[in-house]
């Protein structure tokens, strides 16, 4: 059995291997809605169709000691990040083998041995979390770094102000990560929020910024590469904005009919899984048929995956009585 | 009478005071253009427009103070929190703020605003988009907080709600959303009035939301005569109607959505059984869920909160002995 | 006896009456100082020295129906909007007569006949309440505006951010007014928060702002004036930011052994009684003889009522349970 | 032994833990330079230096979310919320975020943070700077919530906090702070365990920080013989200890410095009643504070907490009469 962590190692370097993570990723999302239409899952799930790039790129340019703290928007990140399908399933299907035994679903990844904190339901939620383990590695002189994942969104609530101040002031070794993926729900950012470039917020805290072309690994690696030489080297938090486009609707069945005329067609056109085929097949890493197999044995071997979810074994009762308090430790 | 389900019977409580009252005005995440992540507002920036019915940014400290703020100017704002757990960033604004915006104006403001969100387990959304958190509002002289239990509770606490001058709370069960019910809309409730779904004589059962439809089932499961008061306003609840109800019964259970520590229902038992107490031929108790987050897995989240099977087995055990029974999971022996 | 209607109207185009309003609030949070340290007041005081210049310009710069939303540090925003000194003490003191009935205490000021909305002891508190009252007059198409006034400290709070963004995205008819007194509480406003120009944080709302003189009440009238004009007229918000001192300690026993060298020093020289009597003097409109009457007949008349106050009757053990909830409405 | 004031006790057990575990850190609003608004962190700074020690700017969702976040990287934060209020503007991140690590991660983090705050009545604050609000804390497994009662418990509770690797809320009565006690520095209480202030036959007392003070000298006032049980752990509550202490006497007192309407005492009452039903002698009941904001007035709040007179009024009640006496505002005909 492949680990979190050999799945992690097999991406550094490797553009093939990041480019079949992202195709992994796209196949697990339509497996997921298919599931999810045909009633095999519960609740919700929100797809990461289009966070591809920024998964892989964030993936390969953290360390798997660094941590992440992300949102309820996280296969992506959780299969980039290494874990595997088997258990990103098995938690999205309430499987005793998911990363969370089951009791988490969908919003709720983790994996610690490659540095996934539980991600947050909670919009902002994850981001002074995310901070105070950047401040744990500044106390401990750790080289780790920290990062903070979140949507356009959550650039409007209060925790997103205060984190961003805190490890200003604090100069901590934190990248903050904007997912600008122009929706946040049903709602256009335009229609939430005053300005364009999120990014700029970052001024406010004395905070470098910049935007990235989050469609794009390379984009991608480079921009949030300097962030976290930054972080690491002891300079400090910086705000990252990618611009990204949220190619599903928010969460389950909403059909985005809400999306302006062409705007969909136009990000197509930037969609990661192409762009990298564009890149790949120019330099002459991968040709059009090796992508057609590569997708139709992913689709197919994921399919043969998720049959076998199905038939994990669902959590024990006592799963629902556990992971609560520790006993209380005996004093004198 | 008209049939509707819950959710439409929410549009239409509001609908109906939006029509009434220009200063109603309404807002909330996604709550106007997509007319609510959970269809609660179909139809209501139609027919009232952008400057009464609005979408707000992801700010929910923000917008439950604006409606603070816009209730003391004299409108009547309803927000609506999409899932109860949202007002954990928004807490000050609701306690510390808005219900004490009366008393801080020595009586000259009132705040005349109201909150919906949903709430509640059984879905599949997970420990922090699952919880009822009625405590969250207790002990909060100011507040007022209604739960309804079918669709004409949904739709007469709304109106009530909306015209009280009070910061009210209506925590929607999410569950209940779809459900059918008839709705007679002339009906206003009495905001501290609690409702009696059942009456009979040998026990009284005090339920909440939805758990007011488990314990009506458990009811009949068990085959006995029962009052089942649906107490609908939690803050304050209607003391004279479950003292005069256990007067009459002897004995009482409530059923709850809560974990058994520190849920509301032992407001009701501590405070029946120092007014009662000789009156009381057995134990007063709780069924409520235990001590644990809420399970995603859907095997496990059908047995987090009370289910009809296992209040009926309370409430027999309450008709023949005078201690209370153990809950499920110790009886069972999954845990303490 | 004097409403606090008449109060305020009696400032308006008057700076003589301005003038002796400052020295009033002056003279006021020397007696509360005195009151305090002698045991008559209990809990805890902020006093509001520093601010008078800017008290009296908002007072007079906005009319008797907008409304302001302070903070715990408001005797010079009430005693300058209306507010009698003898309610304000009363309050204080927590007697009857105070402007709460003696239920709030000092950090609760409150006079609705004069738009002086609940002062929070929250920080950040009254914000979003401030912008809902903007709300109601927007909706309500009422000529009416709302002011938020806060520290420079609650600059860093999540319902700063929140609020400045609702404001900017709904146009609301609304002015923030943050009152930069260079600490929040034992903290100097550098150790706290990265940037110098608090002002600047408006542009992640796309939103106009400007820095004032805060200790020159015709700055404050002309930079808080230009803001109330564009919300009046429906520009929709802006950031004011008003350079002022905190000349005491933060509350009750406060040295402020903390301050830098100098640094009160060099604000004395720009107190806002000083600038104002400078410019009195210069317009001929007052000379030192008259400033030094008006003082010790303001600290006479202060001292007189009170003694007087401590001899008003305590509220009733019924105003414990009164103004809580009106009994709710009976349905059918 | 040592005499010290609270306040010192609660900077001599920060320090203790900050000498024995360098993972431990702190942090809040003016606690380094300034040493704490309250003084409880005197010469802090200056012994453990600023990197483990750490003014906040007015961020208390930002410090408190960084206060959990870094309990999971292995260190042992301890965070002050000047007043317990500030809490209202970062909830989330205490119930729904810090509380649920552990379960969210599958047991493989846990969250060995500390959060002290100062609650309580009686120092003229005003009503949002006085409440003691555990019931914002209830009903959250896998938080624990803590409240000393002298300096004693103010030094042992809170060295048992930061020992403990669950995410733990120490709320101290700010009216104790100046008060002296003698403190042995080798006690380390155990979570969980309740402490028994007196021992007596004819009633059980049960209450919590300062309550505990005033019940002690009601029972004096009273002349009874009474159990006084010092919970000090409210969240989750020694059920045993006072399950065995009211089988003994039969009869139970709460004395809880919350309003009378969702107070935690009626968690203790409604399992007592539950577990102990035929053992009781008489109506086991609650005193508290009556269902209003904290007022300011010096006359008002003194009566707003219970008093010693009160408290002994109704403790002769209890031994004399099966039903429950009615709180000062009813039998003085104040409010109802
Ligand atoms: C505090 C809070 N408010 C509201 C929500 C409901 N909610 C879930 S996702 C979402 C939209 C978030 O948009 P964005 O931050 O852009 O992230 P995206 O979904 O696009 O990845 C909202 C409002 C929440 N989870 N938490
Ligand atoms: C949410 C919250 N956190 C902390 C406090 C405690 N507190 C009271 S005043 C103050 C300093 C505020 O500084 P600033 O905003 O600059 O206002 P100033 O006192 O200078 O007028 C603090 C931290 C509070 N009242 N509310
Ligand atoms: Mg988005
Ligand atoms: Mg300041």
């Amino acid at each position: 059995m492949t680990t979190s962590l050999e799945r992690r190692n097999a991406l550094y370097g490797n553009d093939l291997a990041c480019y079949e993570r992202m195709v992994e990723i796209r196949e697990f999302e339509k497996i997921t809605n298919a599931l999810f239409a045909a009633g095999s899952i519960r609740g919700t799930t929100h797809l990461a169709v289009g966070q591809e790039a920024l998964a892989l790129g964030m993936a390969t340019t953290l360390k798997p000691t660094d941590v992440i703290a992300g949102t309820y928007r996280s296969h992506a990140l959780a299969l980039a990040f290494g874990l595997t399908p088997h258990s990103v399933l098995g938690e999205i299907m309430g499987k005793a083998t998911g990363c969370c035994g089951g009791v988490g679903g969908s919003m709720h990844m983790c994996d610690t041995s490659v540095g996934v904190l539980p991600t947050s339901a909670i919009i902002g939620g994850g981001m002074p979390i995310a901070a105070g383990a950047a401040l744990a590695f500044q106390v401990q002189k750790s080289k780790n770094i920290s990062v903070a994942l979140f949507g356009d969104g959550a650039t409007n609530i209060g925790a997103f102000h205060e984190s961003l101040n805190l490890a200003a002031i604090w100069k901590l070794p934190i990248v903050f990560i904007c997912d600008n993926n122009v929706y946040g729900e049903y709602s256009r950012i335009n229609t939430t929020t005053p300005i364009e470039d999120l990014h700029i917020r970052a001024e406010s805290y004395a905070m470098p910024h910049m935007a990235i072309d989050g469609m794009d690994i390379h984009a991608v690696r480079k921009g949030i590469g300097e962030a976290v030489d930054r972080a690491r080297s002891g300079g400090g938090p910086t705000l990252v904005e990618a611009k990204t486009y949220r190619f599903s609707g928010h969460s389950r069945a909403d059909q985005a009919l809400y999306r302006p005329e062409g705007e969909l067609e136009k990000w197509q056109k930037r969609d990661p899984l192409l762009v990298t085929e564009q890149d790949l097949i120019a330099r002459k890493l991968i040709t059009q048929d090796q992508i057609d197999q590569m997708k139709s044995t992913m689709e197919a071997d994921l399919g043969a995956l998720a049959k076998k979810v199905e038939s994990d074994p669902e959590p024990e009762l006592s799963a629902m009585f556990s992971n609560i308090w520790t006993p209380a430790k005996a004093g004198k | 009478m008209t049939a509707m389900r819950v959710r439409q019977a929410i549009v239409a409580a509001l609908a109906d005071e939006m029509r009434a009252d220009e200063n109603v005005i309404f807002f909330g995440e996604d709550v106007a253009e997509a007319e609510g992540p959970f269809k609660t507002s179909e139809g209501i920036l139609e027919e009232f427009g952008p400057v009464r019915v609005r979408d707000t940014p992801i700010s929910e400290m923000g917008f439950t103070g604006a409606a603070v703020g816009a209730a003391m100017m004299g409108l009547k704002p309803v927000v609506e929190i999409m899932f109860i757990e949202f007002l954990g960033v928004a807490l000050d604004q609701v306690v510390t703020e808005g219900a004490k915006m009366r008393y801080l104006s020595n009586g000259t403001l009132s705040v005349p605003m109201t909150i919906r969100a949903s709430v509640g387990s059984g879905l599949g959304f997970g420990c922090q988009h699952s919880q009822t958190l009625e405590h969250w509002f207790a002990s909060t002289p100011g507040l007022k907080v209604l739960m309804p239990s079918d669709a004409q509770s949904a739709y007469s606490l709304l109106r009530a709600a909306i015209q009280d001058p009070d910061p009210v709370i209506v925590l929607e069960p999410r569950i209940l959303y779809a459900e059918r019910g008839e709705v007679d809309t002339s009906k206003v409730t009495k905001i501290g009035k609690a409702s009696m779904r059942a009456t009979g004589s040998d026990i009284t059962i005090v339920a909440l939301g939805h758990m007011v439809n488990i314990a009506e089932a458990a009811i009949k499961a068990a085959g006995v005569s029962a009052d089942l008061v649906d107490l609908q306003t939690i803050i304050p609840w209607d003391r004279e109607t479950v003292l005069a109800s256990v007067k009459k019964t002897g004995r009482l259970i409530v059923v709850e959505e809560a974990p058994q520590s520190g849920g509301w229902g032992s407001e009701i038992v501590a405070t029946v059984t120092a007014q009662l107490f000789s009156s009381l031929k057995s134990a007063p108790f709780r069924i409520t869920t235990p001590d644990v987050p809420v399970p995603f897995n859907g095997g496990l989240e059908a047995r987090f909160a009370p289910t009809s099977d296992d209040v009926a087995r309370q409430i027999k055990h309450a008709l023949s002995q005078s201690g209370a029974p153990q809950p499920w999971w110790v009886a069972e022996g999954v845990a303490k």
